[in-house]
């Protein structure tokens, strides 16, 4: 492929942007500069697994005691609700390469919906621990041993699963953003690209809180 | 104290002083040879080669194996012997070495030293030591990270909240000198300053004499005061163990495993005494967080350490 | 430019296959902590969770099929998290190891 | 404008600067170009503001009692020298602004991959910036820009959160700026453009980027932790809540040891197309100043912890912190005898690009020997924390950073800007730089060796004589910086228009296209048939 037909690609093609030469560019581009921002995310949650891992060797016991505090079922229906979403979420992106518009648009609200639903089951997490005074800060009260020990986890707890949260909800205003232009019909087995970068994201968050449940709620 | 105007080496009263100066003045050759090579090498060739007209062709030179091997590894070699006599004056400015290594007790806070004598003197930024005695410091925080220095012994150790740090020194020249805070702790940082006189042996006996109650009885007075003494009784029938010759020994544990009884232990049984438990009592004693000053701590622990001596005996 | 032609497109039944190993791993992880195995709890937990992120990485965010750079950001990333991890766990497994230790040094008490 | 006769589009005529008038067209551009110069005003901004508190930081000095300020403006006032220098200054200098401007003109791209990120970057940069000022304004803050718990987080009185916000802010421009670089420079390369044709000042910047990506979210999250501990008293770092305040030193320093190579890489890219260009010689060892920078970025991660020796760190972890440090300096002294040695037998133009270069090859060195022995383990018993580190410090980010970023400012003006510059005027500056710098910093490492601790804003009196040499000093590199800055604005808008698309002879394909470049950067995409740095076949030409 000369140089040549390569600008007259660009500017047959409508979703090619100025700066590419080529839709292959292109794509290639975008799946790469998301890669690298998901390397930039592992080392975001990285501190806090540093954190944790101190603090796990420091005090196991107050660990060991805490976690059996934490809402273990809750925990791993989110965990499910996860893993679903992520399938979901994986059959968009097929969807979308076998240019299956409707099917593309379902998976789609499918995928947000089980974003809530994990959103909703966290809040009910959050709030049974308001309750029982596990926020760590002014309100926090704790019967048994170790009281300072068991609030670093709950600290990290809450650090780790709320910015895992906050991830959630970002996901979730981009797959709105997602769901709009799929129903206006954006994407083609040609150009999917932002299906698959957003996929990208949701996958990564599944994987956070797939490590999040057993530290959190298990060990 | 006499100071000149323009000094350019700081007094030298430590036995690790010498040597650091040695290894300074060798790596100080070093960084001026290849500093000055290169400066030489810069203007040299900017000199030499100084462009004559526009038209210029110079030739072309790929690079040289050999010269990057050569100016990557004799370097490299040399500052490797930095690193190995570097590392070992480090560990020694940690190593007790004498037997009548004599302790002193820090206690760092916003903004000033709290320095105490196991003999009893106690000090507020400033420090009496004697000559050619191996000291040993035991320093902890109050409250945020300050760091203890002294120029005139080529030392300095971070003082932290929550845990002892220590270093180890040996004052060779009796005078005064200044003692510094080097870790930033805010509004009075650089009023965080105080002397260390070091004095002959005989006149820090005097001197010592002349201070009041020792830690250890201090820390016995502390004992009856916070009720330790109404359960840790000495014959270990109270609700909490006997605490004579518990230093250094090994403790069993209510969760299982075994704990060494070391200043540390003791430390965090005191604060935070469920965290464990020894075989055989209940974790029914109170926390002593924020009720027992840090200094407080040192003496109570030193007054723990001495029923130990008189065990032994 | 057929992006059809150059991307892989996995079958529908791959996904539910590795959806149901996903879940069957989720109740493992589970089950395995209605046990006390002690020590071995935290092994199994993280193994299934290392092994569960591998299966998504791989076959849901399609690295298996990902050019080279894909595949080198993933690596890079590991890569420099355990540098993280392991030069931070260096540092705090040998502070008791202070030459000639007195214990007033040490922070953790060892069991 | 004869010699673009022969382009096919007539709208090439139009360049960067002349397409467009409004604010928008500027504000809302996605043209790196623009965005290069819109980060180039504000840094410049940030510039002068950390320059007067550094200003001010040598006046209370001159004298041993705190007589100019009280203790507390003392310690709000290097607060925020340190944080406006490193997190507004520094970090963004050469890579948001040359960087910017440069690579994608290098690689022969249009534009970076993401110009709607580019853009973004720089708003997140301003409004982290903003936070900044707004502290300043606001009344200070007084932690030191390291923001060390338990004082940050639990002590300090003053405006903590707001400044660590501006940094985390500020962190995110940086990881986009570097994310955008990557890709642009994997994907977007010119046909024949390999990866053993790249300008150094590329393979830099690709070195820089990855520290960007990998280490500026640890810092990012290490900040929220600490907001969180200060915002609801919640513990992760002070030992009263049973946080460990070392575990904050050690996040910290991951990040933060690895930014200095964020600051100094990308410069030591700039000094590579300078000394090339007015050598006119190809640059010795290719390979390897290539090679080291990326083992730099690399090997910059394994030695965060010699910023802790005495800070309560195991000594053995210390020693093994103290080893690989040593290592570090391999690759830095590489660069600077390639450099050396690209002079060699070349044609030493005397121009001002190549007096700052040839500023930073001595200074850098200085700086890098004096890591060396801050890196020996007894030697930092004496000397941590005192004004030999600060000395070393500014040694590698003023006499090495911003000597090149001054230098690749001159080497790049005309292209940028299409006017050049007075040539007399700024061989003074690089002068006066090179003279007042010296002044300023050498007498730091005789008064830290004699025991100065840093952040100090009372002294004992026998430190003054170098305190005041300092002064004297800083006062000579104030008109240093001064005189670029006013007959660069002079140049600006009235200095003489440059037209010739490579008035020095140099190589690279950002010489290929016309002055200023136009918004598109290429009118037809470039095709590299020739090596890096092809000065020695001068006669054939240009590039594509």
């Amino acid at each position: 492929m000369s140089d040549h037909s390569a600008v007259l690609d660009a500017h047959q093609d409508e979703h090619v942007a100025h700066q590419f030469a080529n839709a292959k560019q292109q794509y290639e581009s975008s799946n790469l500069g998301m890669w690298l921002f998901l390397m930039t995310e592992v080392m975001f949650f990285g501190g806090m697994f540093g954190a944790y891992v101190i603090y796990r060797t420091w005090y196991p016991e107050a660990f060991k005691i805490a976690s059996t505090a934490t809402n273990v079922p809750l925990g791993a229906m989110n965990t499910v609700v996860l893993i679903v979403s992520s399938l979901t979420m994986a059959l968009a992106v097929q969807s979308a390469q076998l240019g299956k518009k409707k099917m593309l648009v379902w998976m789609i609200i499918l995928t947000m919906f089980f974003g809530a639903w994990f959103l909703g089951v966290k809040a009910i997490e959050y709030s049974e621990k308001w309750h029982h005074h596990h926020v760590p800060g002014a309100n926090f009260i704790w019967e048994g041993d170790g009281g300072r020990e068991v609030q670093i986890l709950y600290c990290l707890y809450f650090a780790m699963t709320g910015m895992h949260a906050v991830h959630m909800v970002v996901g979730l205003g981009i797959m709105t953003w997602l769901l709009l232009t799929a129903i206006k019909g954006h994407y083609t087995p040609k150009y999917y690209n932002p299906v698959e970068i957003c996929g990208l994201y949701w996958h990564f968050v599944d994987i956070v809180w797939i490590f999040l449940f057993p530290m959190l709620y298990l060990i | 104290m006499q100071h000149n105007t323009m000094p350019f080496f700081p007094d030298s009263a430590s036995t690790i002083a010498p040597e650091i100066d040695g290894l300074m003045i060798a790596e100080l050759l070093f960084s001026v040879f290849f500093s000055v090579l290169i400066f030489a090498i810069v203007v040299y060739f900017a000199l030499k080669y100084k462009r004559k007209s526009e038209d210029d062709r110079p030739v072309h030179i790929h690079g040289s194996l050999v010269l990057e091997i050569a100016w990557s590894l004799i370097p490299f070699i040399m500052i490797l012997g930095f690193f190995v006599v570097g590392t070992r004056v480090f560990f020694r400015a940690y190593t007790v070495e004498a037997a009548n290594t004599m302790e002193i007790f820090v206690t760092g806070k916003q903004w000033m030293w709290k320095i105490q004598h196991p003999e009893g003197p106690r000090e507020i930024n400033e420090m009496h030591l004697p000559v050619n005695r191996q000291v040993k410091f035991t320093m902890i925080a109050e409250d945020v990270i300050h760091s203890y220095f002294i120029p005139a012994f080529r030392l300095k150790k971070d003082v932290i909240p929550g845990r002892y740090t220590s270093f180890v020194v040996t004052p060779t020249k009796v005078g005064k000198y200044h003692l510094f805070c080097a870790e930033y702790c805010g509004t009075q940082h650089s009023g965080m300053v105080g002397s260390v006189y070091v004095m002959e042996e005989s006149d820090y006996e005097k001197w010592v004499a002349g201070g009041d109650e020792s830690m250890t009885a201090r820390g016995e007075a502390l004992f009856g005061q916070y009720g330790c003494s109404t359960c840790h009784l000495p014959n270990g029938k109270g609700r909490g163990p006997s605490l004579i010759g518990v230093y250094n020994s090994m403790q069993k544990l209510q969760t299982g495993g075994s704990v060494k009884a070391d200043e540390s232990y003791l430390r965090e049984s005191i604060l935070n005494p469920r965290a464990k438990v020894v075989e055989g009592f209940q974790a029914v004693m109170p926390t002593f967080q924020g009720q027992i000053s840090e200094e407080g701590l040192l003496q109570v622990i030193a007054y723990i350490k001495s029923l130990e001596k008189e065990e032994g005996q | 430019m057929d992006q059809h032609q150059e991307h892989h497109v996995a079958p529908s039944s791959m996904y539910y296959a590795i959806f149901a190993i996903l879940i069957c791993c989720t109740g493992l992880t589970y089950f395995v902590w209605t046990i006390d195995l002690g020590f071995l709890n935290i092994v199994v937990a993280l193994s299934i969770a290392i092994f569960k992120a591998t299966l998504v990485i791989r076959y849901f965010m399609h690295v298996k099929w990902s050019p080279i750079l894909s595949k080198m950001a993933v690596a890079t990333s590991l890569v420099f998290l355990g540098i993280l991890l392991v030069l931070l766990s260096m540092d705090y497994a040998s502070r008791g190891w202070q030459p000639k230790s007195t214990g007033w040094e040490k922070h953790q008490v060892t069991q | 404008m004869s010699a673009y006769v022969e382009t096919p589009d007539a709208a090439s005529k139009v360049n960067y600067l002349t397409n467009g008038w409004t604010w928008q067209s500027w504000l809302l551009t996605g043209d790196h170009k623009r965005i290069a110069m819109l980060y180039l005003i504000s840094i410049t901004v940030f510039f002068a503001l950390g320059g007067a508190f550094a200003a001010a930081i040598r006046l209370e000095l001159m004298t041993p009692r705190g007589d100019l300020m009280e203790a507390e403006t003392y310690n709000k006032v290097f607060t925020m020298h340190g944080v406006i220098m490193i997190f507004f200054f520094l970090i963004p200098s050469v890579p948001a602004t040359l960087g910017n401007f440069l690579i994608p003109l290098m690689v022969g791209a249009k534009d970076l991959a993401f110009p709607k990120i580019n853009l973004l970057s720089w708003y997140l940069y301003i409004i982290g910036g903003i936070l900044g000022l707004y502290v300043a304004v606001s009344g200070g803050v007084d932690t030191g820009w390291t923001f060390y718990t338990p004082y940050s987080s639990t002590y300090s009185n003053s405006a903590v959160i707001a400044t660590a916000m501006g940094a985390f802010v500020a962190g995110f421009s940086s990881i986009l700026t570097g994310l955008n670089f990557i890709v642009t420079i994997h994907k977007m390369r010119a046909p024949g453009l390999t990866w053993g044709r790249l300008p150094l000042f590329v393979w830099a910047h690709y070195a820089t980027s990855l520290i960007q990506l990998l280490g500026t979210p640890v810092v990012a999250i290490t900040l929220v932790l600490m907001m969180l501990e200060r915002g609801f008293r919640i513990g992760f770092f002070d030992p009263a809540l049973g946080g460990d305040p070392v575990l904050f030193q050690h996040l910290f320093w991951f990040y933060s040891h690895p930014a200095v190579y964020i600051m100094i890489l990308p410069g030591m890219g700039v000094i590579s197309e300078i000394v090339t260009c007015y050598s006119k010689k190809s640059v010795f060892g290719y390979e390897f100043i290539a090679g080291s920078s990326l083992a730099i970025a690399i090997l910059g991660f394994f030695v965060w912890g010699h910023h802790m020796f005495v800070a309560g760190q195991s000594t053995y972890a210390g020693m093994v912190f103290s080893l690989i440090t040593f290592a570090v300096a391999v690759p830095s002294a590489v660069k600077v005898f390639n450099w050396a040695a690209t002079m060699y037998k070349g044609s030493i133009s005397w121009d001002t690009p190549m007096l700052y270069a040839m500023g930073f090859m001595g200074l850098f060195t200085i700086g890098g020997v004096t890591g060396v022995m801050l890196a020996t383990m007894a030697l930092d018993l004496h000397m941590h924390d005192t004004y030999f580190v600060v000395a070393h410090f500014h040694y590698v980010m003023v006499g090495g950073m911003v000597m090149a970023f001054m230098g690749g400012l001159h080497f790049w003006w005309s292209k940028m800007t299409g006017r050049s510059y007075p040539e007399m005027a700024g061989r003074v500056s690089a002068f006066l730089v090179f003279i007042g710098f010296n002044l300023t910093f050498f007498p730091q490492f005789i008064v830290g060796y004699l025991g100065m601790p840093r952040r100090y804003h009372a002294y004992p009196d026998e430190f003054q004589v170098y305190h005041v040499m300092s002064t004297a000093g800083a006062g000579v590199l104030g008109i240093g910086y001064l005189l670029p800055a006013i007959y660069f604005t002079y140049s600006l808008f009235a200095g003489k228009r440059v037209t010739d698309p490579n008035p020095v002879n140099a190589k690279g394909l950002e010489w290929t296209v016309p002055t200023p470049p136009p918004t598109e950067n290429f009118i037809v995409p470039p095709v590299v048939t020739e090596e890096v740095y092809a000065y020695a076949e001068q006669e054939e030409k240009s590039l594509v």
